[in-house]
Protein backbone atom coordinates (compact mmCIF):
# COMPACT_ATOMS: atom_id res chain seq x y z
CA UNK A 1 0.00 0.00 0.00
CA UNK A 2 0.92 3.61 -0.63
CA UNK A 3 0.72 5.75 2.79
CA UNK A 4 0.67 9.35 2.70
CA UNK A 5 2.64 10.54 6.05
CA UNK A 6 2.70 13.74 7.67
CA UNK A 7 4.91 15.67 9.88
CA UNK A 8 5.29 18.29 12.01
CA UNK A 9 8.14 19.69 13.94
CA UNK A 10 11.56 18.87 13.42
CA UNK A 11 10.29 15.61 11.75
CA UNK A 12 9.06 18.03 9.15
CA UNK A 13 12.41 19.22 8.63
CA UNK A 14 14.23 15.41 8.49
CA UNK A 15 11.80 14.71 5.53
CA UNK A 16 12.49 17.97 4.28
CA UNK A 17 8.67 18.23 3.59
CA UNK A 18 5.02 17.85 5.66
CA UNK A 19 3.92 15.26 3.77
CA UNK A 20 5.52 11.96 2.02
CA UNK A 21 4.52 8.93 0.46
CA UNK A 22 5.77 5.99 1.72
CA UNK A 23 5.25 2.29 -0.04
CA UNK A 24 4.96 -0.32 2.51
CA UNK A 25 3.36 -3.84 2.05
CA UNK A 26 0.05 -4.67 3.33
CA UNK A 27 -0.13 -5.73 7.23
CA UNK A 28 2.68 -3.79 8.02
CA UNK A 29 2.91 -2.13 11.28
CA UNK A 30 3.40 0.94 12.91
CA UNK A 31 6.96 -0.19 14.19
CA UNK A 32 7.79 -1.46 10.50
CA UNK A 33 6.68 2.30 9.48
CA UNK A 34 9.24 3.31 11.94
CA UNK A 35 12.12 1.14 10.84
CA UNK A 36 11.92 2.06 6.93
CA UNK A 37 11.81 5.91 8.03
CA UNK A 38 14.64 5.50 10.21
CA UNK A 39 16.50 3.25 7.66
CA UNK A 40 16.17 6.26 5.02
CA UNK A 41 16.23 9.33 7.16
CA UNK A 42 19.24 8.56 10.01
CA UNK A 43 18.57 12.07 11.47
CA UNK A 44 15.00 9.98 12.94
CA UNK A 45 17.80 8.09 15.10
CA UNK A 46 18.96 11.22 16.57
CA UNK A 47 15.78 12.61 18.18
CA UNK A 48 14.72 12.19 21.95
CA UNK A 49 11.90 10.03 21.16
CA UNK A 50 9.60 9.50 18.08
CA UNK A 51 6.03 8.54 17.95
CA UNK A 52 3.19 7.72 14.96
CA UNK A 53 -0.17 9.54 15.38
CA UNK A 54 -2.88 7.09 13.88
CA UNK A 55 -6.03 9.02 12.72
CA UNK A 56 -5.59 11.43 15.64
CA UNK A 57 -4.64 8.98 18.76
CA UNK A 58 -0.80 7.75 19.91
CA UNK A 59 -0.48 4.88 18.37
CA UNK A 60 1.61 1.59 19.59
CA UNK A 61 4.14 -0.32 17.70
CA UNK A 62 1.67 -3.30 17.20
CA UNK A 63 -0.59 -0.87 15.79
CA UNK A 64 -1.75 -2.81 11.74
CA UNK A 65 -1.47 0.43 9.32
CA UNK A 66 -4.38 0.46 6.37
CA UNK A 67 -4.37 2.70 3.23
CA UNK A 68 -6.90 4.64 4.34
CA UNK A 69 -5.46 5.79 7.76
CA UNK A 70 -4.13 9.50 8.81
CA UNK A 71 -0.60 8.61 9.76
CA UNK A 72 1.56 11.35 11.72
CA UNK A 73 4.61 11.41 12.95
CA UNK A 74 5.61 13.26 16.05
CA UNK A 75 8.43 13.94 16.87
CA UNK A 76 9.20 15.52 20.90
CA UNK A 77 6.56 17.43 21.29
CA UNK A 78 7.22 21.21 23.55
CA UNK A 79 4.06 22.95 23.48
CA UNK A 80 3.51 24.77 26.55
CA UNK B 1 -13.40 23.18 26.63
CA UNK B 2 -10.08 23.40 25.19
CA UNK B 3 -8.74 25.35 21.63
CA UNK B 4 -6.14 26.29 19.58
CA UNK B 5 -5.89 29.67 18.54
CA UNK B 6 -3.91 31.44 16.09
CA UNK B 7 -4.74 34.86 17.97
CA UNK B 8 -3.53 36.18 20.88
CA UNK B 9 -5.02 34.82 24.14
CA UNK B 10 -8.14 36.98 25.65
CA UNK B 11 -7.11 36.26 29.48
CA UNK B 12 -10.17 37.49 31.21
CA UNK B 13 -12.89 35.09 29.15
CA UNK B 14 -10.29 32.37 29.57
CA UNK B 15 -11.34 33.24 33.31
CA UNK B 16 -14.99 33.90 32.92
CA UNK B 17 -15.28 30.53 31.01
CA UNK B 18 -14.95 28.87 34.63
CA UNK B 19 -16.08 31.17 36.90
CA UNK B 20 -19.12 29.44 39.18
CA UNK B 21 -21.13 30.16 41.90
CA UNK B 22 -20.04 26.42 43.42
CA UNK B 23 -16.65 27.48 43.58
CA UNK B 24 -14.04 29.31 46.31
CA UNK B 25 -10.97 29.15 44.01
CA UNK B 26 -9.55 29.36 40.83
CA UNK B 27 -6.54 28.59 39.31
CA UNK B 28 -4.65 30.10 35.98
CA UNK B 29 -1.45 29.15 34.70
CA UNK B 30 -0.05 31.49 31.80
CA UNK B 31 2.75 29.97 29.55
CA UNK B 32 4.61 33.31 28.34
CA UNK B 33 7.26 33.50 25.85
CA UNK B 34 10.93 34.25 27.58
CA UNK B 35 13.65 36.56 26.42
CA UNK B 36 16.30 34.24 26.85
CA UNK B 37 16.79 30.58 27.40
CA UNK B 38 19.94 28.90 29.16
CA UNK B 39 21.33 32.50 28.70
CA UNK B 40 21.02 32.26 24.79
CA UNK B 41 19.13 35.99 23.31
CA UNK B 42 15.66 34.78 21.86
CA UNK B 43 14.11 36.21 19.17
CA UNK B 44 10.48 34.98 18.56
CA UNK B 45 9.03 31.11 19.27
CA UNK B 46 7.07 29.67 16.39
CA UNK B 47 4.57 27.07 17.78
CA UNK B 48 2.99 24.71 15.70
CA UNK B 49 0.28 21.71 16.39
CA UNK B 50 -0.97 19.07 14.99
CA UNK B 51 -4.56 20.46 15.76
CA UNK B 52 -6.85 17.69 15.79
CA UNK B 53 -4.77 15.66 17.74
CA UNK B 54 -3.74 18.23 20.13
CA UNK B 55 -7.44 19.45 20.71
CA UNK B 56 -7.80 15.59 21.60
CA UNK B 57 -5.09 15.43 23.68
CA UNK B 58 -6.18 18.33 25.55
CA UNK B 59 -9.68 17.37 26.26
CA UNK B 60 -8.28 14.30 27.64
CA UNK B 61 -6.14 15.63 30.12
CA UNK B 62 -9.43 17.79 31.32
CA UNK B 63 -11.30 14.06 31.37
CA UNK B 64 -8.13 12.97 33.90
CA UNK B 65 -8.33 15.77 36.23
CA UNK B 66 -11.74 15.67 36.77
CA UNK B 67 -11.23 12.00 37.55
CA UNK B 68 -8.86 12.88 40.25
CA UNK B 69 -10.36 16.41 41.62
CA UNK B 70 -13.62 18.12 42.81
CA UNK B 71 -13.56 20.24 39.27
CA UNK B 72 -15.82 23.01 38.67
CA UNK B 73 -14.94 23.90 35.27
CA UNK B 74 -11.48 23.74 33.02
CA UNK B 75 -10.25 25.28 29.84
CA UNK B 76 -6.87 25.16 28.01
CA UNK B 77 -6.47 27.36 25.68
CA UNK B 78 -2.98 26.99 23.23
CA UNK B 79 -1.65 29.52 20.86
CA UNK B 80 -0.10 28.85 17.57
CA UNK B 81 1.72 30.80 15.24
CA UNK B 82 5.02 33.59 16.01
CA UNK B 83 5.41 34.34 18.95
CA UNK B 84 7.31 37.65 20.50
CA UNK B 85 9.15 37.84 23.32
CA UNK B 86 6.20 38.41 26.39
CA UNK B 87 3.33 37.17 24.47
CA UNK B 88 1.29 34.25 25.86
CA UNK B 89 1.65 30.84 24.62
CA UNK B 90 -0.88 28.96 26.98
CA UNK B 91 -3.39 29.71 29.71
CA UNK B 92 -4.98 27.14 31.32
CA UNK B 93 -7.78 28.21 33.95
CA UNK B 94 -9.46 25.76 36.42
CA UNK B 95 -12.28 26.33 39.08
CA UNK B 96 -13.13 24.02 42.38
CA UNK B 97 -14.69 24.76 45.83
CA UNK B 98 -11.59 25.09 47.55
CA UNK B 99 -8.42 25.56 46.47
CA UNK B 100 -5.59 23.38 47.20
CA UNK B 101 -7.28 21.24 44.25
CA UNK B 102 -7.27 23.93 41.55
CA UNK B 103 -3.69 24.13 42.34
CA UNK B 104 -3.07 20.42 41.98
CA UNK B 105 -5.48 19.83 38.93
CA UNK B 106 -3.91 23.35 36.88
CA UNK B 107 0.13 21.87 37.83
CA UNK B 108 -1.17 18.47 36.45
CA UNK B 109 -2.63 19.79 33.55
CA UNK B 110 0.77 21.91 32.16
CA UNK B 111 2.85 19.31 33.54
CA UNK B 112 0.78 16.39 31.24
CA UNK B 113 0.26 18.97 28.04
CA UNK B 114 4.22 19.19 28.33
CA UNK B 115 4.38 15.56 27.23
CA UNK B 116 1.79 14.75 25.29
CA UNK B 117 -0.08 17.09 23.30
CA UNK B 118 0.94 17.04 19.76
CA UNK B 119 2.34 20.96 19.45
CA UNK B 120 6.13 21.69 18.95
CA UNK B 121 8.38 24.84 19.73
CA UNK B 122 10.93 26.86 17.77
CA UNK B 123 13.28 28.78 18.99
CA UNK B 124 14.53 31.71 16.97
CA UNK B 125 17.77 32.70 17.97
CA UNK B 126 20.42 35.88 16.13
CA UNK B 127 21.95 33.01 14.98
CA UNK B 128 19.60 30.42 14.12
CA UNK B 129 17.07 28.35 15.03
CA UNK B 130 16.29 24.99 17.15
CA UNK B 131 13.22 22.82 17.36
CA UNK B 132 12.87 22.97 21.60
CA UNK B 133 13.27 19.14 23.31
CA UNK B 134 13.70 17.34 19.76
CA UNK B 135 16.97 16.12 20.75
CA UNK B 136 18.48 13.99 24.09
CA UNK C 1 2.95 45.37 44.93
CA UNK C 2 -0.04 44.93 47.23
CA UNK C 3 -3.43 46.23 48.04
CA UNK C 4 -7.21 46.68 49.39
CA UNK C 5 -10.01 47.92 47.13
CA UNK C 6 -13.24 48.62 47.53
CA UNK C 7 -14.52 48.16 44.16
CA UNK C 8 -14.36 44.97 41.84
CA UNK C 9 -10.78 43.84 40.96
CA UNK C 10 -9.92 44.11 37.37
CA UNK C 11 -8.38 40.78 36.46
CA UNK C 12 -6.51 41.83 33.44
CA UNK C 13 -4.85 44.56 35.26
CA UNK C 14 -3.33 42.61 37.97
CA UNK C 15 -1.89 40.15 35.56
CA UNK C 16 -0.42 42.86 33.32
CA UNK C 17 1.82 43.92 36.49
CA UNK C 18 3.50 40.67 36.64
CA UNK C 19 4.22 40.06 32.82
CA UNK C 20 7.88 40.16 32.33
CA UNK C 21 10.11 39.26 29.35
CA UNK C 22 12.38 37.53 32.07
CA UNK C 23 9.17 35.28 33.00
CA UNK C 24 7.87 32.04 31.22
CA UNK C 25 5.68 31.33 34.09
CA UNK C 26 2.82 33.19 35.71
CA UNK C 27 0.34 31.67 38.06
CA UNK C 28 -3.00 33.24 39.40
CA UNK C 29 -4.87 32.50 42.06
CA UNK C 30 -8.62 34.08 42.40
CA UNK C 31 -10.08 33.37 45.52
CA UNK C 32 -14.40 33.90 44.75
CA UNK C 33 -17.80 34.28 46.61
CA UNK C 34 -19.16 30.76 46.92
CA UNK C 35 -22.90 30.22 46.78
CA UNK C 36 -23.08 28.04 49.94
CA UNK C 37 -20.70 26.96 52.68
CA UNK C 38 -20.92 23.41 54.52
CA UNK C 39 -24.49 23.09 52.27
CA UNK C 40 -25.79 25.97 53.55
CA UNK C 41 -26.91 28.52 51.17
CA UNK C 42 -25.12 32.06 51.31
CA UNK C 43 -26.77 35.04 50.67
CA UNK C 44 -23.04 37.75 50.34
CA UNK C 45 -19.91 37.72 52.22
CA UNK C 46 -18.81 41.12 54.02
CA UNK C 47 -15.10 41.58 54.41
CA UNK C 48 -13.57 44.04 56.59
CA UNK C 49 -10.18 44.68 56.95
CA UNK C 50 -7.72 46.79 59.19
CA UNK C 51 -6.57 48.07 56.13
CA UNK C 52 -2.57 49.81 56.70
CA UNK C 53 -1.73 46.38 58.63
CA UNK C 54 -2.70 44.10 55.97
CA UNK C 55 -1.06 45.82 53.13
CA UNK C 56 2.24 45.80 55.43
CA UNK C 57 1.04 41.89 55.92
CA UNK C 58 0.24 41.00 52.38
CA UNK C 59 3.24 42.83 51.63
CA UNK C 60 5.81 40.44 54.07
CA UNK C 61 4.18 37.91 52.38
CA UNK C 62 5.32 38.79 48.93
CA UNK C 63 8.91 39.20 50.43
CA UNK C 64 9.14 35.75 52.46
CA UNK C 65 7.99 34.27 48.68
CA UNK C 66 10.76 36.32 46.83
CA UNK C 67 13.38 34.77 49.95
CA UNK C 68 12.56 31.54 48.69
CA UNK C 69 11.49 31.48 45.04
CA UNK C 70 13.30 33.08 41.91
CA UNK C 71 10.19 35.57 41.26
CA UNK C 72 10.14 38.70 39.28
CA UNK C 73 7.14 40.18 39.87
CA UNK C 74 4.59 39.09 42.63
CA UNK C 75 1.16 40.93 43.45
CA UNK C 76 -1.66 40.49 46.12
CA UNK C 77 -4.75 42.24 45.54
CA UNK C 78 -7.76 41.76 48.14
CA UNK C 79 -11.42 43.52 48.01
CA UNK C 80 -13.37 44.71 51.07
CA UNK C 81 -17.03 45.55 51.66
CA UNK C 82 -19.93 43.11 50.84
CA UNK C 83 -19.37 40.67 47.98
CA UNK C 84 -21.78 39.25 45.75
CA UNK C 85 -21.98 35.29 45.05
CA UNK C 86 -19.51 34.42 42.42
CA UNK C 87 -17.49 37.92 43.27
CA UNK C 88 -13.82 38.01 43.13
CA UNK C 89 -12.32 38.47 46.73
CA UNK C 90 -8.52 38.15 46.46
CA UNK C 91 -6.23 37.95 43.77
CA UNK C 92 -2.46 36.91 43.45
CA UNK C 93 -0.47 36.68 40.38
CA UNK C 94 3.28 35.95 40.51
CA UNK C 95 5.59 35.31 37.72
CA UNK C 96 8.77 33.46 37.45
CA UNK C 97 10.83 32.19 34.89
CA UNK C 98 10.03 28.52 35.66
CA UNK C 99 6.59 27.38 36.45
CA UNK C 100 7.36 25.13 39.50
CA UNK C 101 8.28 28.35 41.40
CA UNK C 102 5.43 30.23 40.70
CA UNK C 103 2.61 27.24 41.40
CA UNK C 104 4.60 26.94 44.90
CA UNK C 105 5.08 31.03 45.75
CA UNK C 106 1.12 31.23 44.29
CA UNK C 107 0.07 28.69 47.03
CA UNK C 108 2.14 29.44 49.44
CA UNK C 109 1.07 33.38 49.97
CA UNK C 110 -2.70 32.17 49.63
CA UNK C 111 -2.16 29.75 52.80
CA UNK C 112 -0.30 32.50 54.58
CA UNK C 113 -2.63 35.55 53.99
CA UNK C 114 -5.39 32.82 55.39
CA UNK C 115 -3.34 33.00 58.45
CA UNK C 116 -1.80 36.06 58.81
CA UNK C 117 -3.57 39.26 57.12
CA UNK C 118 -6.10 40.80 59.51
CA UNK C 119 -8.90 40.65 57.25
CA UNK C 120 -12.24 39.31 58.25
CA UNK C 121 -15.10 37.97 56.49
CA UNK C 122 -18.65 37.60 57.85
CA UNK C 123 -21.02 34.89 55.72
CA UNK C 124 -24.21 36.65 55.24
CA UNK C 125 -26.93 33.96 55.31
CA UNK C 126 -31.22 34.13 55.05
CA UNK C 127 -31.69 33.40 58.92
CA UNK C 128 -28.28 34.87 60.58
CA UNK C 129 -24.39 35.43 59.88
CA UNK C 130 -21.27 34.21 61.20
CA UNK C 131 -18.15 35.37 61.05
CA UNK C 132 -15.60 32.96 59.30
CA UNK C 133 -13.48 30.69 61.69
CA UNK C 134 -13.91 32.98 64.92
CA UNK C 135 -14.54 30.11 67.01
CA UNK C 136 -13.04 26.80 67.34
CA UNK D 1 -3.68 55.49 81.42
CA UNK D 2 -5.94 55.55 78.75
CA UNK D 3 -5.67 52.96 75.84
CA UNK D 4 -8.10 53.71 72.66
CA UNK D 5 -8.86 50.13 71.67
CA UNK D 6 -9.43 49.86 68.36
CA UNK D 7 -11.94 46.24 67.34
CA UNK D 8 -12.26 44.58 64.02
CA UNK D 9 -14.50 41.46 62.96
CA UNK D 10 -16.15 39.26 65.69
CA UNK D 11 -14.14 41.72 68.01
CA UNK D 12 -16.27 44.54 67.17
CA UNK D 13 -19.32 42.83 67.98
CA UNK D 14 -18.08 41.34 71.27
CA UNK D 15 -17.03 45.00 72.76
CA UNK D 16 -20.46 46.48 70.99
CA UNK D 17 -18.28 49.04 69.18
CA UNK D 18 -15.53 49.51 67.04
CA UNK D 19 -13.45 51.60 69.61
CA UNK D 20 -13.54 51.16 73.07
CA UNK D 21 -11.08 53.35 75.81
CA UNK D 22 -9.87 50.98 78.70
CA UNK D 23 -7.73 52.02 81.89
CA UNK D 24 -4.95 50.50 82.32
CA UNK D 25 -1.74 51.43 85.08
CA UNK D 26 1.58 52.77 82.97
CA UNK D 27 4.20 49.89 82.39
CA UNK D 28 1.64 47.23 81.92
CA UNK D 29 1.90 44.29 78.91
CA UNK D 30 -0.55 43.40 76.49
CA UNK D 31 -1.29 40.22 78.51
CA UNK D 32 -2.30 42.32 80.90
CA UNK D 33 -4.38 43.96 78.72
CA UNK D 34 -5.73 40.95 76.90
CA UNK D 35 -6.46 39.34 80.69
CA UNK D 36 -8.54 42.11 81.78
CA UNK D 37 -10.55 42.77 78.35
CA UNK D 38 -11.52 38.97 78.96
CA UNK D 39 -12.39 39.52 82.12
CA UNK D 40 -14.53 42.20 81.45
CA UNK D 41 -16.27 40.31 78.06
CA UNK D 42 -16.26 36.93 78.52
CA UNK D 43 -17.08 36.21 74.87
CA UNK D 44 -13.22 36.85 74.33
CA UNK D 45 -12.90 33.17 76.22
CA UNK D 46 -14.69 31.36 72.99
CA UNK D 47 -12.46 32.75 70.21
CA UNK D 48 -10.30 30.56 68.45
CA UNK D 49 -7.42 33.40 68.95
CA UNK D 50 -7.29 36.40 70.37
CA UNK D 51 -4.23 38.67 69.08
CA UNK D 52 -3.34 42.23 69.88
CA UNK D 53 -1.66 44.33 66.90
CA UNK D 54 0.82 47.61 68.57
CA UNK D 55 1.36 49.78 64.98
CA UNK D 56 0.23 47.52 62.63
CA UNK D 57 2.41 44.95 63.76
CA UNK D 58 1.89 41.58 65.58
CA UNK D 59 2.56 41.92 69.42
CA UNK D 60 3.17 39.32 71.83
CA UNK D 61 1.83 39.26 75.54
CA UNK D 62 5.33 41.09 76.79
CA UNK D 63 4.95 43.82 75.03
CA UNK D 64 4.88 46.91 77.05
CA UNK D 65 1.98 49.24 76.53
CA UNK D 66 2.23 53.06 75.85
CA UNK D 67 -0.83 55.71 75.75
CA UNK D 68 0.31 56.39 72.18
CA UNK D 69 0.10 52.78 70.58
CA UNK D 70 -2.11 52.51 68.26
CA UNK D 71 -4.01 48.94 69.75
CA UNK D 72 -6.18 46.82 67.67
CA UNK D 73 -7.46 43.64 68.43
CA UNK D 74 -7.13 41.07 66.08
CA UNK D 75 -9.61 38.35 66.51
CA UNK D 76 -9.14 34.92 64.24
CA UNK D 77 -8.72 36.14 60.45
CA UNK D 78 -10.64 35.14 57.63
CA UNK D 79 -9.54 36.50 54.29
CA UNK D 80 -9.01 34.97 50.91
Amino acid sequence: MELNIIAFGIAKDILGSSQVQVSLADGKTVGDLLEQLKASYQDFERLASLFVAVNEEYASNETILSATDEVVLIPPVSGG
Amino acid sequence: MTSITHKSIDLQSVIEAVQSPKCGAIDVFIGTVREQTKGKAVLRLDFEAYEPMAIKEMQKIIDRAHAQWPIEKMTIVHRVGSLAIGEVAVVIAVSTPHRAASFAACQFAIDTLKETVPIWKKEIFEDGEVWVAAHP
